[in-house]
This record gives structure tokens, C-alpha cells and sequence, in this order.
């Protein structure tokens, strides 16, 4: 994949909430981490083309996200921070095929792929389930599948472990390594990007790090116990 | 979301949806036009028959979808005892059975998709004065996703608000309600970007 | 579009979410239900268009047969009732109501919401409310417009809180009063 | 704290949530493990008083948390999984205060105590902030402020930890100790239990096992790591 941001800022309400980001992603699997509202959730929005950049310009794979929607959805697939922020439909067969009729398969089609896509995570008896009546980690579950089943050339993960369960997180990684997909993850979690190759550490709305993920992550980790422990969060806040 | 077709098949189940919604037009349409007691006593034999021709089973829950009508019968029956007009109380109760006991029978015995099939073609002259029907289908799956959610917003509320609350919350809890509503709207059309391919801009179906 | 579209949905979903509130038959045959609050929102809060098109889509969900209407009624034989008149004045109210709350930008957003829903929600409403019991019940229109004046005080506290959610909204989520935007 | 449940059921939809669940929780901190869709939700809204169990009786410090509301909220207090599900009121300080001016304190008062606690963790410009605006960790943490706040006997945490940075909940774990309060905590997260007194393993609405922190953990986790490795998910599918 090829993610290119140039002098991107965001500005809601007058505030910045990313003020000048540049970044070229190309490697396979990359993480993003930074502290709570520093924008990484606004990044991701970006990056999908959800949310026009107040200036700066975003392409990825040569699409222009947020103009060209049509090949953007086709391109890059997200899997939202909170999956109520994500499901659409009633029914659990109904949300996973959405995303696949959209690509331009049948009404048909779409459906038996989302089977399909269910039962490779044993879940074929969700298809006719209202989404309402899952558990939380099992909502989250059908938004990675919906998206997965989309099989985009590139996905933006906003903390997609949160919800799911170890064994579910352990098939999840199987699955995205089968799916051949490049990965672009959100995460508070530190060991979920051991293996990684590239972090980028956001910090109040600007790029603070970014680089080989070890490095980056050493640096980030020995920022974060540091604030921990103090305990004069003051000019921290946001 | 169950509909309101019967469970119970039918001849009429196989009959297109267009003929009978035509064929209930022109029996509203007819009886109207008359108030003579013979033409309804006609007419509700005509429905009768009709019920009946699907069997007993099917007329028996078909006369109770009718069972809201009842009290309101006696009502109009007693006025118009009260004012000395007793065929005209029975022509209008009698209109009023037969057309709604029609157009149940058609709602019963008519596939969801079908009807919803005749309507839009039935709409389509509304396209050339700028009504757009593409987001028809898509509409009606939100609203079917919109409408426990919406409920299932209070419930939560309801929790939110006992879990911190010794008294029970009020009907100020409308208010937050509406503000999750809101947000939801607005986090559905986000997520509906995220994975649908038609452009952003572009009217949607409403008038615009 | 897609915004439009989701806020279209919601506010039919609204409607037939405020089904669940029990109604009370009165002796016209029409209830008293919470789903005419539904209808001075969208006018209010959506405007003219959007807020007609929402009605609509939920009236086409009854016609359909889904059972939204208060008390879990739906079916084309609604039509043919007493309450016919009020189902079809819905989108007008609606419309009308969109209209007073678009054109007449008033300071305020609670008088406006108030007045929009006022003429909209609860008169045209009423009007068509009126006719439709003339027509079904084969009555003449004052001894209509006597089984339609029952309605109205309940009708009155709902363009009130109408008024309320609607200025609410406009504190909270000023960008969600698309009849203002 | 003690938490008693008695053979507690809960049916929803003909699905039996939760299957005879008996607990004498005592400890001071305690775990809550399990799969997605085990029912720890639930438990822990029975737990709380917001849902009526089918059958059975719960207990918290000798009040019946459904029936006797007034002592329940002073008693015991829950985090949602979903900030969203929690949050009522527009604006920050509102929203901490609520719970404050429900135990009997004056508005004036109520406030007050909330801009104390904001201020505790750095955050006293968030007091009139509209909540709609902070970021999915910062609206997590405002929960947490609000239950807090409020200095509950018992107080049940449903995956708190998901949404606030590393920081944040190093912060978080000191305050939670001041406060001197008994923790019912539900995770996925292993290693948030060290330290724990003892963990309940919750599997398909019953009981798994029960008891000594680190010997429970040690049994879930290698059967959690054996159904990862497996591909055939068919049997534990919900
Ligand atoms: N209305 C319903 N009909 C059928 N099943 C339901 C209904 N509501 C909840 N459930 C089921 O209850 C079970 C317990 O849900 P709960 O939210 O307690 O799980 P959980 O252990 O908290 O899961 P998670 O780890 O995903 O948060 C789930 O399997 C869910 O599918
Ligand atoms: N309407 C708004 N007005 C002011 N600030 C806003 C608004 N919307 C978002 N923000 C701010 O934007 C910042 C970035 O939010 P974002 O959701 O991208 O953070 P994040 O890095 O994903 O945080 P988290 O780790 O909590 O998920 C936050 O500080 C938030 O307060
Ligand atoms: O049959 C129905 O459910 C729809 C009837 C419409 C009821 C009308 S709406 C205006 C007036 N106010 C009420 O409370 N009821 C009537
Ligand atoms: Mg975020
Ligand atoms: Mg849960």
C-alpha cells in the first residue's frame, strides 16, 4: 500500500485536532499509538476519506479518499473504534453483506459470502440474528467480519481488540494474515504491535514519532510509565 | 420485525400484488359512491365470501384483526338510534367493515416485498417531478434497524440513569433520549460513507 | 446524502417508536396517540422536505403492513378508517410545519418550533382529520369537526414539548436542527 | 463487601443468559473472566440491580439491590462496557454531578464535588465541555469519574480499561486504591488482574471455576490460548 498525507490538519470547532501531519505509510503493517483524544481516531477518519482535511491533501494507492468513493471503499475498509458506531442493519447477515453488494456482487452473492465469511468463524448461526441481542465483543466481531468479507487492499483497525476475546483475537490475526491485507492499527496496547514494522506516535494533534516500530514503541512506553507515575496530570490536559 | 401477513396460505397469497391493490381501489372507490343499504348488503357479502373462500381458519384471524372496529360500531350504531337514522348508522358501519376488511385480507395475503415492488412502481411518476427512489430500499432497512435501537436507547438510559438515581427517572429522560437518536443518525450516515460506493453528493430520494 | 438519508430514517423510525406509548380510542374510532408528537418533530427539526419525506416513508411502512401504528395496527385498511383523514394530513402537517419553521426565522427557537408545530402538526392535521371523519363516517363537517375537538388540548401539550426537544436540540446539537441549517 | 448471589437465572428471549449462578463474593478484589457472550454483562447489571434475575437472589452488604434502590445506589456503582450507554447529560460536569446530587447532596455541592474530582485528574477544563466532543478514551474516562465520584462500597468495572491510555490508568489504579472501595472488575485482559484476590470464570451463562486468583487465570488462559490455536471454531459457536 501507499499512504500519503501531505500537511494534513483537521479543525472542528476551532480547535486543531491534527495540525499539519505528513506521513508516507508504506510498509505492511503499521501502528499508531498516543494518548487519549490526540487524535488517532480523527487520523483514521481521514485516511478512509470520511472526513474532509481542512487543508493538506490524502491518497492512498493513488485515490483521493474523501472526492473518489467509488474506488476508496474498494480500497480502504475501516472497523470503527466502537461497533455501535458501525452497524447499520438489523440483522447480522444483512451488515456483513452490505459491504459486500456495495463492491458490485448480486443481492445473492452478498449473502452467501457473508455466510461464508460467518462460518469460517463458526458463527453460521448469527446470520439471521438481531445485531441488538449480541454481546458487546460479539458486535465487534461482525464489524471486523463485515469489513473483512470486503477484503480492501488496506484496513484501518481503531482498536479492534477490545471487544473480542483472546481465542477470537488469536483467529482474527490468522485470518488477516490469510486475507493478505496491509493493516493500519490503532492501539493502546503495546504488545499487540510486537511484529510490527512501522509506529507512528501522534501527540496532540502532531506527529511526535515515527519510525521502525521497536524503537518507536521503547520511547512511547518509557513516556507513558513516566506520566503514569506522576502524579501532576495538569499540563497534560487537553 | 414481524409484518402483518398471514401465517395461513391462501389462494390469494398467488395472485399478483398489483391486481388485488387494483381490485380493492375499485371497491372502495364504488361503495362510496352509494349510500343504498342493498349495495352494502351486497358488498359485505362480497367480502365475506371472499374471506371465506380462503377457508375458516383464515376468516376466523382475519375477524380478529377486525376486533379494534367493534366497540367503535356500537358507538356509531347508538347515534344513529339516538337521531332516529338506524339504515344509515348500518350503511356506514357496513362501509366501513367491508373496505377495511379488504384491505386487510389484501395486506394478509401479500408478501412485504410485493407490495412494496407495486408501490414503487406506482411512485415512479413521482421521479420525473424530482423524487428520487434509489434510497427507497435502503431507507426502509434503516428504519427497521432505527426503530428498536431507538427503543433499546431508552431502555439504556433508563439503566444509566437507575444505576446513579434512587428515584426512578422522569420523562425529562426524553430530552438525552433525543440526543443519542441524533448521534446515532449521525454515526449511521458515517458508516453508511464508510462502505457504500454512491457519491456523497447527489439528492437522495426525498424532494430536493 | 447519506446524512439526509439516516436522519430521514431515524425520525420515521421516531414515529413508530412513539407507537409503543399506549393509545386511547375515543368514540370517533381515531385514538388519542404520542405518534402526532413524531410528526410536529420532523417538521421542526428536519424542515419542509425532509420532514414530509419521513412521514412518508413510515406511512409506506404501514400501507406495507408493518404494524407501527399505535397499538401495533398497520395494513392498507387503515386507509379506509375513520383515522384515514389524519394519516394522509400527516405529511402535509409535517410539510407546513417545515415551512413556518424555515421561512420564519425567529430569534427564538422554542417560539418558532412552537408555532410551526402549532399550525402544522395540530391544525392542518385537524383539517384533514376533519374531512377524513366527514368522508368515512358519512358525517356533515361541523359534527365532524365536533369528533375532532377532543384532540386538541393533548394536541397543544404535544406542540409544547415539541417545541422543547426542538430547542434542545438546537442548544445541544445545533447542527442536527436541519430546518434551521 | 459481600456480594451474594443465590441460584441466580436470567432468561432473555427464551435464551437462558445466566444458569444458576451461585457467588459469595467477600474479597476485595475480584475478576471477572470469560468469553464473549458468557454473560458478564449481565451479571454484572444483576449485580447492580438493573435487571430483575428470572429467579434466585442476589445480595449486596445485605441489601436486595433490585427492590430496595435508595441503599443500592449508595452501595454499589457499574462502569458500562460502552461509555455511550452511560453517558446522560451534555456536558461534563452535569453528568459527574448527577450522580453526586442523587445521594442527597445540594446542587451547589454537587458541582463542586465534580470539579473536584475533574481537577484530580487534570481535566478542569472539561467541566463545561460538551461530551460529544472528547474522544472515545476521554468520554470512557468521564464514566469513570462519575461513578467514582459518587465513593460507592462496591464498585463493578465492565472492561474499563479498553478506552484510557496507559497513563490514565496507572492514574486510575491509584485513585481506585484511595478510595478504599471493592472491586468487581470484568476483563479480558489478564494481566489487569494481577494482584487480585480472586477470579470468577464465567463460561455459557454458568459458573467455570471459582477461586484463588492466579490458579483460575493460569486454567483460563491455556484453555483460551488452546481455542486460539484451534481452526475449528464450530463447537463454541454461541
Ligand atoms: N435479547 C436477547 N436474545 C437472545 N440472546 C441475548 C439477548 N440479549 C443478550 N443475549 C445473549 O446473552 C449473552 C450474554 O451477553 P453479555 O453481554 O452478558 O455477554 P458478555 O460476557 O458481557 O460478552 P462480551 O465479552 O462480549 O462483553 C450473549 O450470548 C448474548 O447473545
Ligand atoms: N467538536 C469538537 N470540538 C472540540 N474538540 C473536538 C471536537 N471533536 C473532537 N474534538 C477533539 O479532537 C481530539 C481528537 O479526538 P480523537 O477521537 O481523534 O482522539 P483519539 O486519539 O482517537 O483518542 P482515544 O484514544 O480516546 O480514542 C480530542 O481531543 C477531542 O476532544
Ligand atoms: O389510527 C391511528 O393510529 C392514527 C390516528 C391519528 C390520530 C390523530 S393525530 C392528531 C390527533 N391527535 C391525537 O392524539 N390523535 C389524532
Ligand atoms: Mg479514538
Ligand atoms: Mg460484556
Amino acid at each position: 500500500m501507499e499512504t500519503i498525507l501531505e500537511g494534513v490538519s483537521y479543525v472542528r470547532d476551532r480547535k486543531k485536532v491534527l495540525d499539519g501531519v505528513s506521513l508516507s505509510l508504506t510498509d505492511r503493517r503499521i501502528g499508531v499509538v498516543g494518548r487519549n483524544g490526540s487524535g488517532k481516531s480523527t487520523l483514521a477518519r481521514l485516511i478512509c476519506g470520511l472526513i474532509k482535511p481542512t487543508s493538506g491533501k490524502i491518497r492512498v494507492n493513488g485515490i483521493d479518499v474523501w472526492r473518489d468513493r467509488k474506488n476508496a471503499v474498494e480500497t480502504v475498509g475501516i472497523v470503527f473504534q466502537n461497533p455501535d458506531h458501525q452497524i447499520i442493519f438489523p440483522t447480522v447477515s444483512e451488515e456483513i453483506a452490505f459491504g459486500i453488494s456495495q463492491l458490485g456482487h448480486s443481492k445473492r452473492d452478498a449473502r452467501e459470502r457473508a455466510l461464508q465469511t460467518l462460518s469460517r468463524f463458526g458463527h453460521e448461526t448469527w446470520a439471521d440474528r438481531a445485531i441488538h441481542t449480541l454481546s458487546q465483543g460479539q458486535r465487534h466481531l461482525v464489524c471486523l467480519m463485515s469489513v473483512m468479507a470486503m477484503r480492501p487492499a488496506v484496513i484501518v483497525l481503531d482498536e479492534p481488540f477490545t471487544g473480542p476475546d483472546l481465542p477470537t483475537i488469536m483467529q482474527l490475526h490468522r485470518h488477516l494474515h490469510s486475507l493478505d491485507v496491509s493493516q493500519i492499527l490503532i492501539t493502546h496496547d503495546i504488545s499487540a504491535l510486537a511484529g510490527f514494522d512501522r509506529v507512528v506516535w501522534l501527540d496532540r494533534g502532531r506527529i511526535r514519532r515515527d519510525g521502525e516500530a521497536r524503537a518507536v514503541l521503547e520511547e512511547f512506553r518509557t513516556e507513558m510509565e513516566r506520566l503514569g507515575r506522576s502524579d501532576d496530570f495538569a499540563d497534560f490536559a487537553d | 420485525m414481524i409484518s402483518l401477513t398471514s401465517p395461513i396460505e391462501t389462494p390469494y397469497h398467488g395472485l399478483p400484488a398489483g391486481q388485488k391493490l387494483l381490485v380493492l381501489c375499485a371497491f372502495t372507490f364504488a361503495i362510496f359512491l352509494t349510500s343504498r343499504l342493498d349495495a352494502h348488503l351486497a358488498a359485505v357479502a362480497f367480502v365475506s365470501g371472499v374471506h371465506l373462500g380462503a377457508g375458516i381458519r383464515f376468516t376466523l384471524l382475519a375477524a380478529r384483526r377486525l376486533l379494534p372496529v367493534w366497540p367503535f360500531l356500537a358507538v356509531v350504531i347508538l347515534w344513529h338510534i339516538a337521531t332516529d337514522d338506524l339504515v344509515g348508522g348500518t350503511v356506514i358501519s357496513i362501509r366501513l367493515v367491508a373496505t377495511i376488511g379488504l384491505a386487510n385480507l389484501v395486506t394478509m395475503t401479500t408478501r412485504l416485498d410485493d407490495l412494496a415492488d407495486v408501490f414503487k412502481t406506482l411512485l415512479v411518476p413521482f421521479e420525473r417531478i424530482g423524487i428520487r427512489l434509489d434510497g427507497l430500499e435502503m431507507a426502509i432497512a434503516l428504519v427497521l434497524r432505527f426503530t428498536p435501537l431507538l427503543l433499546q436507547r431508552g431502555t439504556m438510559l433508563v439503566e444509566a440513569w437507575k444505576s446513579r438515581s434512587r428515584r426512578h427517572p422522569s420523562w425529562r429522560i426524553v430530552f438525552p433520549l433525543t440526543l443519542l437518536a441524533i448521534d446515532d443518525a449521525e454515526r449511521v450516515s458515517e458508516a453508511l460513507q464508510a462502505r457504500c460506493r454512491a457519491e456523497r453528493e447527489g439528492r437522495s430520494w426525498h424532494v430536493s | 446524502m447519506y446524512r439526509d438519508l439516516a436522519y430521514i430514517a431515524l425520525f420515521a423510525a421516531l414515529i413508530a417508536a412513539l407507537g409503543i406509548i399506549p393509545k386511547i380510542t375515543l368514540a370517533s374510532g381515531v385514538p388519542i396517540t404520542a405518534q402526532s408528537l413524531g410528526i410536529m418533530l420532523c417538521g421542526t427539526v428536519l424542515g419542509a422536505r425532509r420532514g414530509a419525506s419521513a412521514v412518508m416513508l413510515f406511512l409506506f411502512l404501514v400501507a406495507l403492513g408493518l404494524p407501527l401504528l399505535a397499538g401495533g395496527r398497520g395494513g392498507l385498511g387503515l386507509f379506509a378508517s375513520p383515522s384515514a383523514g389524519y394519516l394522509i394530513g400527516f405529511p402535509v402537517g409535517a410539510f407546513i410545519a417545515g415551512t413556518v419553521m424555515e421561512r420564519w426565522k425567529a430569534r427564538s427557537v422554542v417560539a418558532a418550533a412552537f408555532v410551526a408545530a402549532l399550525v402544522g402538526g395540530v391544525f392542518v392535521v385537524a383539517a384533514f382529520g376533519t374531512a377524513g371523519m366527514a368522508i368515512t363516517l358519512d358525517k356533515s363537517i361541523p359534527e365532524a369537526l365536533l369528533l375532532a375537538l377532543p384532540f386538541i388540548p393533548g394536541d397543544m401539550l404535544k406542540a409544547t414539548a415539541a417545541a422543547a426537544i426542538t430547542a434542545f436540540l438546537a442548544r445541544n446539537r445545533p447542527e442536527s436542527v436541519l430546518s434551521r441549517g
